[in-house]
């Protein structure tokens, strides 16, 4: 196991890795940047090291600074946490290259599940379900039309160059097609100078689903069962949980066989999560690969009991998985909350600053996973996640009530957060009866329209 | 990773800030040196750890081989000495932490970047810096070097005078060695840190009294 | 169910009776102190009551100020918690007979197991082993040799009047058996004016195990498994952990036997607590019943993920228990450190005032149930108790290093407490091997000598 | 459980506190008024809850019909109408709670305990006393009653002139009725309490000019 390692992030995550570390014996070494040097976590750190100032572009996105510090502090590994550098390929090159373990997949496997196309490739060679689409662009309107039959509609049509939602259009039938395509064409051409549109099938009420694995470098790779992040904000995920209170055991063992194909097609080890959109009828679609710890790992650790940061480090130092499939059981319900400092009510528009108290619940199944306290000041240069509230208890429904109690005891005066947003969430009848989608959020809490398709959910 | 004085220390031994003895090249970097040995129990928390850490440290530059610190209002003793003889960094030192506690949340965390943080500021500090001298900082992570090369005389030392672009140190982050200018007008009054110290961003490197 | 309920109790187990009432959506009426009107907990209850001035006679203790409050509150049942009014038969028949449902066992058996003579004989007849001593008092040298080989040495001689240690000898032979007959029977004379002694067998190094059972009206009674509490200073349990490191799964079975026994020989209903002192050949002995929820509960619902409260709360409102033995599995290891506003440097003196900063720990495996924040005064009138600090893992080591790191970054600006005291504790050698015994905190940490018995650890 | 008024109340009708009005006597106690009517989405949270109870209770004590609360710094706005016509306790207020948001821990938790805390300090709050006027407080909890009998005339009223032994109401707890005597002299300038109110330990019950 290492003996010292260097934590390239802040905040919540960072302070979950510190926690492992100690756990396991491991020193740690905590980069910050100035508009950090009072947060608490690094005083569980056992050795901090300033590298830049409060942009993240000067401190945590600041590769050379990171590896300067990894360098006279005299680590053996850095954690990534998520975010910043946790996906990006040339820091785990540049990391290996200094003889620093990245805690992570290979360089490698990081830039191949990070391109789409090519993910969607190795995807359809592990015989993982992706989204039908048309092969390419479609160019004419003559096979349009048969192209569209034989994926089946309601059909997505989209820009090959697009983004942002631009040059999209959602077709039901044959002429809605047509005219869809036509509209596509002309606003691609016009947003990005290319009419090159291309077909997918629309997903209607998609669920999020997503697999957690965990592989080792002798190539083991286990699903530690799956998450429903369907509750979501202009894909930001909002709530999480485990299980999933929409698939079948049938079902479950079918995504968690598909992400553990995706991960050995990708030469995956370390942690990872497979994600897929599941449609109405149980069918499940590929999305993407997060080559990366999550958010949502804790409501995995709480039904697995697994460690998920712990178990990263051990893989990383070359340890052999400790469980196997089988050994891999799920109990009882989690629910996670992810508290941000942001006002519903003002469109989510960040509230960073002085925190003059907080209270974090607690009790009976109750975790909170949070760097804040009373006289916490956050600073408005990172995301806006203070905190995750999680529940573990016995069956969804005792998990909801315990959440509903722990969300009205949590104190946080200062900043506006997603609290009151999060209660009205798991009291509506939708979430309750596990009968929510994608679009749950927007359709009955947001002041924007649903988004028109789920795919670039992150 | 500061050398601001920590309250009340009582130095009993006389400073020396030139160069490193040859003994302790080859110990560990201050930065990562391991837990403290020879602490009595009850052992101290691990945030007093840190401190310990960052004390030694300090004495190690300063070639400080006793140290006392009785912070009533931490209900905190410390006591440390450093190896006698020649042994450079093999002394151990003797902690007696009795009543450590845990400081506020409000009030500086970490030693070393509060001690940055309030001579940047220019705020009166317990062994502030004296009127009309300035700190040079760190503007960058690395490994400082005071010489082009390990023959070399040092780029700059006390009573050096300096331009706007005179360079007064190279600092070596992932391979790469970046002169530091001095970017300020003035004459060094005080080396803060050592030819091959770890610095990080920020850290007070010179003490100059500006033109 | 309840519809409307007062809790007759203050702090951290008011506060986690307000917890299971949310969860199962009965209304509180909390009653309080004017030394508590600021306390946070409070704001969670849909009620609040001041019954008196900061004295507990004026208070918590003031049984008509109590029931007045629940008549004019219209509640349904009271919660007695642990301490004040827990274990009062008087108070429980007041309920009664104001037709106040008392969540708790039968006024007739609380004050049967309230007596040590009587909990003794009923023990017996349940054919539960109690620690083997003289068939009453002893009066001649003669008898007492021959009766001190039948119970087998070491003996302990106590004043049949006696208490507070007084009138105590151990003798570990014949000859040392007669010189501390004489000497106790002198020094009973002289404290309570009758020198009648008796003989117990002397438990060396013995182990404080305790059964959690919970039985409903119908008479099914189950138990959750044993607690260990063997870390005490005089009698006041430090540290507790489910399951004891030092039985076995047969041992296990036989002393949950023996607790369901007392139990049922008792009419016993609601949630309860049996102890026994275990020796180091593995013999258990009965030693008390307590017929209330204790402070240590939580370490019980932690690795069988039942919450003791709620079910207390459905036994009371006449459901059956929802689980056969069969159906409790105790999964993991979890540990309680009780955290106490005490100075353990002044003879743990209490340690009330402000509390200038609070952040307990968290992450995962983490449970604090504490109704303390930063900005709360501790009152100087009840116990020092200022919250529990539990973590459950899969192991026992896994356990004490996430409660080592939990313990490092408890912040409690202000007070003095318990903290460092519980570090050294976890970090000693017989804690870590779990070969420690009820004597283990004085023999290592008191600045008093151990106690010269186990017998009437509370 | 208390008179004192919220911040900027606007009470929009007159006040009455000499008798219950006969519709109300077999309405619930206040103590334990079920959970707020008519609360629109987003839902106030529980403490809120408790609040608007208070409210309410206010209102109906003092038969006040409509009332607007719009505590910027808490960033609250209440709006509660008590029904028209002569229902009593049957009308139902319709609340409306944008940004609720939660107290400091700090900040009194409970607006009936503070309230009188603060009174009883003989604090300048507001709503506050008037000089020279003193509180007659509840020694128990139980239930008041005024006269000695359904049918007898209360003990006192405004204007009545007190002794240190004057009874002044009966408190009943725990079935026994314990006479409550004034233990001041002067004359009551205002009864707080109604005939058959719930009182909390503590509770002002009577404002009194001292001889």
């Amino acid at each position: 196991m290492f003996r010292r390692v260097l934590i390239a992030n802040r905040g919540e995550i960072a302070q979950r890795i510190i926690r492992a570390c100690r756990e396991l014996g491991i020193e740690t070494v905590a980069v910050y940047s100035e508009a950090d040097a009072d947060a608490l976590y690094l005083r569980q750190a056992d050795e901090t090291i300033c590298i830049g100032g409060a942009a993240s572009a000067d401190s945590y996105l600041n590769i050379p600074a990171i590896i300067a510090a990894a360098e006279i502090a005299d680590v053996e590994a850095i954690h990534p946490g998520y975010g910043f550098l946790a996906e990006n390929a040339h820091f785990a090159e540049v990391c290996r290259s200094c003889k620093i373990e990245f805690i992570g997949p290979d360089a490698d496997t990081i830039a191949a599940v990070g391109n789409k196309a090519r993910a969607r490739e190795i995807a359809m060679g592990a015989k993982v379900p992706v989204v039908p689409g048309s092969d390419g662009a479609v160019h004419d309107e003559s096979s349009a039309a048969k192209i569209a039959q034989e994926i089946g509609y309601p059909i997505m049509i989209k820009a090959s160059s697009g983004g942002g939602g631009r040059g999209m259009r959602v077709a039901s039938n044959e002429p809605s097609l047509l005219t869809g395509m036509r509209a596509a064409q002309a606003e691609a051409k016009a947003a990005f100078g290319d009419d090159a549109v291309y077909f997918e099938k629309f997903v209607e009420r998609g669920r999020h689903i997503e697999v957690q694995i965990l592989g080792d470098r002798s190539g083991n790779i286990i699903h530690l069962g799956e998450r429903d992040c369907s509750v979501q904000r202009r894909h930001q995920k909002l709530i999480e949980e485990a299980p999933s209170p929409s698939l079948t055991p049938r079902l479950r063992d079918k995504i968690g066989g598909a992400a553990v194909r995706m991960a050995k097609a990708s030469n995956y080890h370390n942690a990872g999560t497979v994600e897929f959109l599941l449609d109405t009828e149980g069918n499940f679609y590929f999305i993407e690969v997060n080559a990366r710890i999550q958010v949502e790992h804790s409501v995995t650790e709480l039904v697995t009991g697994v460690d998920l940061i712990q178990e990263q480090f051990r893989i990383a130092a070359g340890e052999d998985l400790r469980f196997r499939q089988k050994d891999i059981q799920v109990r009882g319900h989690a629910i996670e909350c992810r508290i941000n400092a942001e006002d519903p009510a003002r469109n989510f528009q960040p509230s960073p600053g002085m925190i003059n108290a907080f209270v974090p619940p607690g009790g009976p199944g109750v975790r909170v996973d949070s760097h804040c306290y009373s006289g916490y000041r956050i600073p408005p240069n990172y995301d806006s996640m203070i905190g995750k509230l999680m529940v573990h208890r016995n069956t969804r429904d005792e998990a909801i009530r315990t959440l509903l109690r722990a969300l009205d005891e949590f104190v946080i005066e200062g900043p506006k957060t997603t609290v009151p947003l999060q209660r009205d969430i798991l009291e509506h009848s939708d979430f309750r009866t596990g009968d929510h989608d994608t679009g749950f959020v927007e359709r009955y809490f947001g002041s924007h329209p649903p988004a028109v398709t789920s795919r670039e959910v992150g | 990773m500061s050398t601001e004085s920590t309250p009340k220390e009582k130095e009993k031994a006389t400073e020396g800030t030139e160069t490193a003895p040859e003994g302790r090249t080859g110990a560990a970097s201050p930065l990562h040196s391991a837990d403290s040995p020879g602490s009595t129990n009850p052992q101290p928390a691990a945030m007093d750890l840190k401190l310990i850490r960052n004390l030694v440290r300090i004495m190690e530059r300063g070639e400080v081989n006793e140290l006392e610190i009785d912070d009533e209002k931490a209900g905190l003793r410390i006591h440390l000495k450093r190896g006698e003889g020649a042994q450079g960094s093999g002394g151990g030192p003797v902690v007696v932490m009795p009543g450590a506690q845990a400081p506020l949340p409000h009030a500086p965390i970490d030693i070393d970047s509060d001690a940055d943080r309030e001579s940047r500021g220019g705020g009166d500090v317990d062994g502030g810096l004296p009127d009309n001298v300035v700190e040079i900082h760190s503007p960058m992570v690395g490994t400082l070097y005071q010489a082009s090369s390990p023959e070399a005389e040092p780029f700059v030392g006390v009573g050096s005078v300096l331009e706007e672009d005179t360079v007064i140190c190279i600092i070596e982050a992932m391979k790469v060695m970046n002169e530091i200018k001095a970017e300020c007008t003035g004459k060094i009054v005080e080396v803060l840190v050592e030819n091959g110290e770890p610095v990080e961003y920020g850290q007070p490197l010179f003490l100059v009294a500006p033109r």
